[in-house]
């Protein structure tokens, strides 16, 4: 139990911390530090849960299953790399003269609210705080996305504000309605939201509210999750923010969207006892794949590509989860947790690449390969990886996905192979010029963390070769879960 | 019907109707306006559900609303607007008798939609669903139709309050504990706008949204 | 006497038969265009003295010719002798037969081919690659056409193997197979463009621009020369015997009946010299074409071969 | 103890033996010394183990394991049957000649660090082995795409020149286009059960048309890795841009696996089998050779010339994959057997032969620096052992006897002149004919290698300094000796090698001819009966080693052997220089002349008042401007038209999001 109080009170106390020590020089090494106590809070959390099966605290507050767990180990590790890397790269920008010391601390302090935001999302059992949390990522988010106070950052920022806040609008609106079917059968009060409650009687839950509910969460939610034609936002937040605020966007925050579409699914399934759910997710995936993979072919800023690439590879999940059965929620897990750590790995070469070119337009970025290898490599595995090459991760999960959709939807398939297609072609194109040819880059001041970058990477390509057993179980029990 | 039930009409008849008051107005200053009484109806409703249900928690949330919705975020924006300087007209998209148009279509389609739920509801505010549905679906067509930030936002808050309504008369409110989450993000939320107009204006000298048009697909 | 040996005995007596004679031929053919020109002509026994004399001169080598260029003359000798003991001329018990079938033996053709012109890309004159390139071109276009036309009397014999196609046609009931007389036609245009006669090549001229076969060995001299002219005689007797063993081969001795071999060699030489004319004939009457006008004539040749082909199975004969 | 152990083993032994190889590269990643003396030998050596492996698995039975790798639901199966196991001694042979010579090439640094080249090129060889031995989709996948990534990288190692980073994205695209399709095939074959494994696969019953569109995606999808038209537009870009031994290793050894994919797939994996898939693959291969060779008879680029022969010859081994599936198909096992024997005999022979000919462009290219024709010249008298052992390559690929070529083409004709006799009339006249298309593309093979060998080696020196060009380095020998050395013996003695591939051809097609082909004694193979045809290609060789050696001896014994060394004649010219032997372009021109609808040629004519008179022609393939660039054009445009969707403003954003909403709220209802 107490290990929720500590992986949601450091990230917190370390916001609050942070946000008057923010700009000193330590600042961003103390940021490492609480991401790092974070991180091991969220790994004592997962050895127990593993060990004891689900948790429920603090007055059934909070709800520890085997979905959510993996995905709060992912998410404080990844925050934790994402700090490791933020540090050398928040000093050249500092450096540069890009970021002030008063910009640094609003960073630093709104970087970890945003990873206790992210953490209460996944922990609470209560589908309104759920809803809190996850408005309130967004708020944390906003301000880094404009953190450079350019005009083009001011108008990202703006867009994503307004169209997070309005999706998700719909999404309270989406709870609201659970909570109207939900009061009927668990009565009035605190319980009536409590998802383990929901979970236990959603067979008697109202099917016409539900759907309705649904609705408004899926399109509330699925703002979040990037789902076309709702992530508009989303290219040009990530394209305009700081790089580790991409990163950890892509990574984590998608995710986190999605685990709550995840859930509510759950419960709307078991009320409607129809595909109605699965058939909205499959075809919002879908939807997100093909248009994403022809959005790529035209990019010419390159974390507005890897953008794109993060909405194609979340209606691949979306999909997945849409289409259900132990297998193809299996691979929509693993997706989740091989595209954060690859994405991830990618924002970080990208970020130092940017940096050492001065751009993020892909046309002027040659030769990362032969100034810096370790960049440059790291960014071509990178974008393999992503791209679905084995023997990294994703290539397991997207051969999971497709061969079951092969049985369950054949329809799909091959609009699903022609969008990996087209997206292969537009990334590694692009890629490919990055990283080769000659030199465009120059010497950084602070050196560029690259451990993460390759941590990363091998995690992934351990993931495409070999699924340790535990974690297969527990991959399993979390589909099993969600059905 | 009880003398509540017709009461907690009359006030979704009132929202509804500042709602398409929104939807028509120009100027920011009125907008602001009829914002600040939408909350204060909103409040009143509370009230009315409390008294007639004895849900009594219902009153802190009215008290809440009252202060959050119809002072301080009025107040905030009205300084805004002052500081800021934009008390102008402001332009929308299609003129007002479309909007008007299309806001009546859209109040059509969420009763309809909003017929078979209340036909479950055991409450005795169970037409108000259809209202709230059509409040939210109205501030979205607001945002949609203005070109200015603060108006915008303005459509924002109005469609919180949409939400708002629909969970104190069709479910007698949410737990407390969501209640005040939702308050502290709305209010967080205006902060940071408040500090976006400030940052809009300075990167663009303007509020209006045509400015931000820059980031797209070429 | 044991049969290897006799076949053996057989084999070695007609290819040296063949190797012997091959100038002979030569001759003869010119002597009948002389005729045929209404001149007095050389005598048939020319090409012998022709290579006494090239044999007695001393070599004269560029200076940069390589092996290649040296041992070239001794491999397209080699591969027609060896040619010569893989088509039956006189008789069909050859012990060599089963190493080679005819698909064997238009690869030993190309073998040769592809050294000579190796040979003349060696000293690197503009003439000699000029003559490679076209015969390489001739070469690769006759070759489909010269399989169709194998291919008729292959399916009537079962066999691809020469020996096997004689005895088949040759000492089985007599039939009448209007298949081959298309094959026949095809064969002889085969002939005329893989022995650079008239009309796609001129073995008698040196007019640079047109020739194709002499381009190549402009380089050669002496004894190289000569046993590239020998090779040469070599294979055109071949083809005149690989025609005659398919299209006519009646009075060719079986296997094993050696008394009848005189007897098989007068029709053979009456043969030849039949055939020697009408080349002559042909040769006469028709005129030199251009270059690139060989691929319609050897697609006319392709074209017969097919339409024996399709004859063979439409009818069954 | 080699031979205690299962030769499965030996070859998953050596597949580690590889990758622990590449990594020790990354030990002293920037000593050449260590790596091109001491690793790639090394690496060599298990080649040979693999050889010996393949020897002793062809016969064995299948052998299966299960690795503790893999997906959860789905480990890593592998499987070494007679098919993998013939594939892998192919593989054996070519990687013992490449990694020797690859020792003397990577001596100067060039682009990657020689510990990543090692790597990624031990890595390579171990992918393809893996692919050879997968016995499930998912293994099978890794290793193909392994394949492709390393090679990818092999193939852009120099990549700051913009043409090879394009030809390196043109292969990895199509490749992975390809992979897609193969996925898709095994998506197919596993017939709705979910069982990924080809065990199951094999059980698995498909209806007609199901089956054909398993064939039709593993045509495709192999088709892209193989070259067949129209999927061979990377061939030429990719083995150009790629360091010698690699273009050896994809073209010699990677493009086999294609080959090999689809025979599993094809005879294995599928149960039944179509006649007119054959039909397809025949005509499909047929017009695969013939354009390859023809777009190689006009290169005028020394490694492109070859990529274009490989296209051809792929397009051989395809139609012979058609036959077999037509005699099979028909019920005619004994010409499928026959047909199957040619196919993967040619397969050997031209992994043999094809990596010869890059290895020794290679050298070319070291001693000379120079790939385009137009520049080589004379290198026989600088280079003989390369000279020599091109020589060979280019006889055993122009198909002459008594090298290899010969064999597996004259096999090949065999089964296609025995063809009358199907229960199909339209085969029976249409088969025949497509043997003279197979004779066309032998033929002008024979063209294209004249002009190949002509050109760089023979005649004289076209630039100045190809007088200091230097020969290899006893390494390099080694590598190219052993392979000309595959190509003599596999020339001359190809009874052993049938009688190898009946284990082969047993379980795919139900029949060998190896003991009726060697009947006739180890001399002699006759592959239906000795009365049909038989050929003896040893006694072939003694045949013509005698009678020119007999020749010689006549000649020098009567004659007298008097020489003079003089300027050449050439009709008595003067003024005769390098410069006016033909260039590669002219040895091409009649090709190029009779085939003309064929290519796009575009020509650059001087005026007649040009001061400095300038001709160029370009022929380029027209299926760039059919099918490539239609469907580039159709991505941008349809990338276009969505891109609209991301114009900027927010109102319409939010716009798709209130229709959204109405549009599910209306769903809903």
């Amino acid at each position: 139990m107490n290990e929720i109080a500590f992986v949601l009170g450091i990230p917190l106390f370390g916001g609050l911390v942070l946000a008057f020590r923010g700009g000193r020089p330590g600042a961003a090494m103390l940021n490492v530090l609480f991401s790092l106590l974070t991180f091991i809070a969220g790994a004592l959390l997962t050895l127990r849960v593993v060990g004891e099966g689900a948790l429920l605290a603090y007055n059934e507050m909070f709800f520890v299953d085997s979905f959510n767990v993996f995905l709060v180990a992912l998410t404080a590790f990844v925050s934790f790399t994402t700090a490791l890397f933020s540090r050398p790269y928040m000093m050249n920008e500092h450096h540069h003269g890009k970021l002030s010391a008063r910009m640094l601390r609003l960073y630093h302090s709104m970087y970890q609210m945003f990873i206790f935001t992210m953490l209460l999302a996944l922990l609470t059992n209560n589908m309104g705080i759920l809803w809190v949390a996850m408005e309130a990522a967004t708020l944390t988010t906003v301000l880094l996305v404009s953190l450079y106070r350019t005009p083009a950052s001011v108008e990202a920022a703006w867009k994503y504000f307004i169209l997070c806040g309005v999706g998700i609008a719909q999404a309270l609106f989406g709870t609201i309605l659970l909570y109207f079917a939900a009061e009927k059968v668990l009565g009035a009060g605190g319980t009536a939201l409590l998802w383990t409650h929901l979970n236990a009687v959603k067979g008697e839950l109202e099917p016409t509210v539900l759907s309705l509910a649904f609705v408004f969460l899926l399109v509330g939610y699925g703002t979040k999750v990037g789902l076309v034609p709702l992530h508009n936002w989303l290219p040009d937040a990530h394209a305009e923010g700081p790089t580790p605020m991409s990163a950890v966007l892509s990574g984590l925050l998608l995710n986190v969207a999605l685990y709550a579409v995840v859930r509510s699914k759950v419960l709307v399934d078991g009320a409607l006892g129809t595909r109605f759910a699965s058939d909205l997710m499959m075809g919002f995936g879908l939807l997100s794949v093909v248009v994403a993979a022809f959005f790529l072919s035209r990019q010419k800023d390159v974390k507005r590509m890897f953008a794109y690439s993060s909405i194609e590879h979340m209606g691949l999940m979306t999909f997945a989860f849409g289409m259900g059965g132990p297998v193809a929620t299996f691979a929509g897990l693993l997706h989740m947790t091989v595209h954060s750590l690859t994405k991830s790995a990618i924002f970080f070469t990208v970020g130092h690449a940017a940096q050492k070119t001065g751009t993020q337009m892909m046309d002027q970025i040659r030769g990362l390969a032969d100034t810096n290898p370790t960049i440059g490599w790291g960014l071509m595995l990178g974008g393999m990886a992503i791209l679905g090459m084995p023997p990294f991760g994703v290539f397991a999960s997207e051969f999971l996905i497709l061969t079951t959709a092969m049985r369950d939807q054949p329809w799909a398939t091959p609009i699903l192979l022609l969008a990996l297609g087209v997206a292969f072609a537009a990334i590694f194109t692009r890629v490919q010029s990055m990283v080769f040819g000659e030199t465009t880059a120059q010497r950084l001041p602070h050196p560029p963390a690259l451990i993460p970058v390759f941590v990363h990477l091998a995690l992934v390509l351990l993931l495409g070769l070999y699924i340790p057993p535990y974690l297969a179980a527990w991959y399993r029990q979390a589909a099993q879960l969600i059905g | 019907m009880p003398f509540s039930a017709q009461l907690i009409n009359l006030m979704a008849a009132l929202l509804l109707l500042i709602a398409f008051a929104m939807l028509s107005q120009r100027r920011i200053l009125s907008l602001i306006y009829l914002f600040a009484w939408q909350g204060a109806v909103l409040a009143a409703n509370s009230v009315i559900v409390a008294w007639s249900t004895g849900q009594t928690h219902l009153y802190y949330s009215a008290l809440l609303t009252l202060a959050l919705k119809a002072i301080i975020l009025p107040w905030i924006l009205h300084r805004l607007i002052i500081r800021l300087n934009i008390k102008w007209d402001v332009e929308t998209l299609i003129n007002i008798p479309t909007t008007m148009l299309v806001g009546i279509a859209l109040v059509v389609i969420s009763f309809n939609l909003a017929l078979p739920v209340t036909q479950l509801a055991g409450t005795i505010t169970r037409g108000t669903l259809g209202i709230a549905i059509a409040m939210v679906l109205l501030s979205f067509l607001m945002m949609i139709t203005r070109r200015k930030a603060v108006p915008q936002v303005i459509g924002f808050l109005a469609m919180e309050n949409g939400l708002f309504f629909a969970a104190t008369s069709t479910t007698y409110g949410m737990p407390m504990v969501v209640e005040l989450g939702i308050a502290l993000d709305v209010l967080v939320g205006m902060l940071i706008l408040g500090i976006f107009f400030f940052q809009v204006r300075e990167a663009f000298d303007s509020l209006d949204l045509k400015h931000m048009e820059k980031l797209r697909e070429e | 006497m044991p049969e290897f040996i006799e076949a053996f005995l057989s084999q070695l007596a007609q290819t040296l038969l063949v190797v012997t004679f091959a100038p002979l031929m030569l001759g003869w053919v010119s002597q009948c265009r002389a005729w045929l020109q209404n001149r007095s002509g050389p005598g048939v026994l020319q090409p012998y003295r022709v290579l006494h004399k090239l044999f007695h001169k001393d070599a004269l080598l560029a200076r940069n010719a390589s092996a290649i260029f040296r041992s070239a003359p001794y491999i397209q000798f080699g591969c027609m002798v060896l040619a010569a003991s893989i088509v039956p001329v006189v008789e069909t018990s050859l012990a060599f037969s089963p190493a080679a079938d005819v698909i064997a033996l238009v690869g030993l053709f190309a073998l040769a081919r592809v050294f000579s012109s190796l040979a003349a890309m060696d000293i690197g004159t503009a003439f000699g690659s000029l003559g490679a390139r076209r015969e390489m071109l001739i070469a690769s276009l006759s070759e489909p056409a010269l399989l169709m036309v194998f291919f008729t009397p292959l399916l009537i014999a079962q066999s691809s193997s020469l020996t096997t196609i004689v005895d088949a046609l040759a000492h089985r009931e007599f039939a009448i197979y209007p298949s081959l007389a298309f094959a026949a036609v095809a064969f002889v245009m085969v002939l005329l463009a893989e022995n650079a006669r008239i009309p796609i090549d001129n073995p008698s001229t040196h007019l640079e621009l047109t020739m194709i076969h002499e381009a190549m060995i402009l380089e050669y001299s002496a004894r190289h020369l000569a046993l590239i002219e020998w090779a040469t005689a070599i294979k055109l007797m071949l083809y005149c015997a690989i025609g005659i063993a398919l299209f006519m081969p009646w009075g060719m001795v079986e296997a094993g009946k050696w008394p009848m071999f005189p007897i098989a060699a007068g029709i053979l030489v009456a043969k030849l010299a039949l055939a020697g004319a009408g080349l002559a004939v042909l040769e006469t009457v028709s005129a030199k074409m251009r270059i690139f006008r060989a691929p319609e004539f050897l697609g006319m040749a392709f074209l017969f071969a097919v339409l024996g082909m399709l004859t063979r199975q439409l009818l069954g004969a | 103890m080699i031979l205690t152990t299962a030769p499965i083993d030996i070859v998953v032994g050596v597949v580690l033996y590889w990758i622990g190889i590449g990594l020790a590269g990354l030990v002293r990643p920037l000593s050449l010394r260590f790596i091109s003396r001491v690793l790639f030998p090394l690496g060599a050596m298990g080649g040979l183990v693999l050889m010996a492996a393949a020897l002793l698995g062809i016969p064995a039975a299948p052998a299966t394991r299960v690795l503790p790798l893999g997906l959860p639901d789905l480990p890593f199966h592998i499987r070494l049957d007679a098919l993998s196991a013939f594939f892998i001694g192919l593989l054996g042979v070519a990687v013992v000649g490449i990694s020797l010579f690859s020792t003397g090439y990577f001596r100067r640094g060039q682009g990657t660090a020689p510990g990543l080249l090692c790597l990624q090129y031990h890595l390579f060889l171990a992918a393809m082995v893996t692919v050879l031995l997968a016995d499930d989709a998912y293994l099978f996948m890794v290793a193909w795409e392994t394949m492709a990534i390393t090679s990818y990288f092999l193939v852009t190692s120099s990549h700051k020149i913009p043409e090879i980073r394009s030809a390196g994205f043109l292969y990895l695209l199509i490749a992975h286009i390809g992979a897609i399709a193969i996925l898709l095939c095994f998506g197919v074959l596993q017939g709705g059960r979910g069982d990924y494994t080809f065990a199951a696969m094999r059980e698995s019953e498909l209806s007609a048309f199901w089956s054909s569109a398993a064939f039709m995606l593993a045509l495709f999808g192999f088709g892209a890795k193989a070259g067949i038209l129209p999927l061979h537009v990377w061939l030429p870009e990719a083995h150009p841009a790629a360091p010698s031994p690699i273009s050896a290793l994809m073209s010699g050894v990677m493009l086999k696996t294609a080959i090999y994919g689809m025979l599993r797939v094809t005879f294995d994996l599928l149960q039944t089998q179509l006649w007119w898939w054959g039909a397809l693959a025949l005509a499909l291969g047929l017009l695969t050779a013939v354009f390859g060779v023809m777009f190689a008879a006009v290169q005028t680029d020394m490694k492109r010339l070859l990529a274009y022969s490989s296209i051809e010859n792929i397009g051989v081994i395809l139609a012979g994959i058609g036959l077999t599936i037509i005699f099979h198909a028909y019920g005619n096992p004994h010409l499928a057997a026959l047909s199957l024997v040619a196919t993967l005999y040619h397969s050997l022979n031209h992994a043999c032969f094809k990596s010869l000919l890059f290895l020794a462009t290679g050298s070319v290219l070291h001693a000379t620096h120079e790939r385009s024709l137009g520049k080589l010249g004379g290198l026989i008298r600088n280079m003989p052992w390369v000279a020599v052992t091109a020589l060979i390559g280019s006889l055993a690929i122009a198909g002459l006897p008594p090298l290899n070529g010969f064999v597996s083409e004259w096999l090949l004709l065999q089964a296609f002149l025995f063809s009358p006799g199907l229960a199909n009339p339209y085969l029976n006249m249409l088969v025949p004919v497509a043997a003279a298309a197979l004779v066309l593309a032998a033929a002008l093979s024979g063209y294209v290698m004249v002009k190949f060998y002509g050109v760089i080696f023979l005649g004289q020196y076209r630039e100045a300094r190809l007088a200091e060009a230097r020969d290899e380095g006893p390494w390099a020998r080694a590598g190219l000796v052993w392979l000309s050395a595959a190509c003599v013996l596999l020339g001359v003695l190809p009874v052993g090698v049938i009688l190898l591939l009946d284990h082969v051809t047993l379980p795919l097609v139900n029949f060998a001819i190896g003991t009726s082909a060697a009947r006739t004694g180890w001399l002699l193979i006759a592959p239906v009966s000795p009365e049909r045809a038989s050929y003896g290609p040893l006694l072939f060789l003694l045949g013509i080693t005698g009678t020119v050696l007999l020749t010689f001896a006549l000649v020098r014994r009567l004659y007298h052997g008097r020489v003079r060394r003089g300027d050449a004649w050439d009709c008595g010219f003067p003024a005769q220089n390098a410069r006016m032997q033909d260039t590669a372009e002219g040895f091409g021109q009649p090709i190029k002349q009779i085939f003309e609808p064929f290519f796009r040629i575009r020509r650059h004519l001087p005026s007649p008042f040009d001061a400095q008179p300038f001709y160029s022609a370009t022929s380029e393939d027209r299926l760039w401007y059919w099918l490539y660039l239609p469907v580039a054009r159709l991505n941008e445009r349809l990338a276009a038209w969505i891109g609209i969707l991301q114009h900027g403003r927010i109102y319409l954003y939010l716009l798709y999001s209130f229709v959204t909403l109405l549009a599910l709220l209306m769903f809903v209802r």
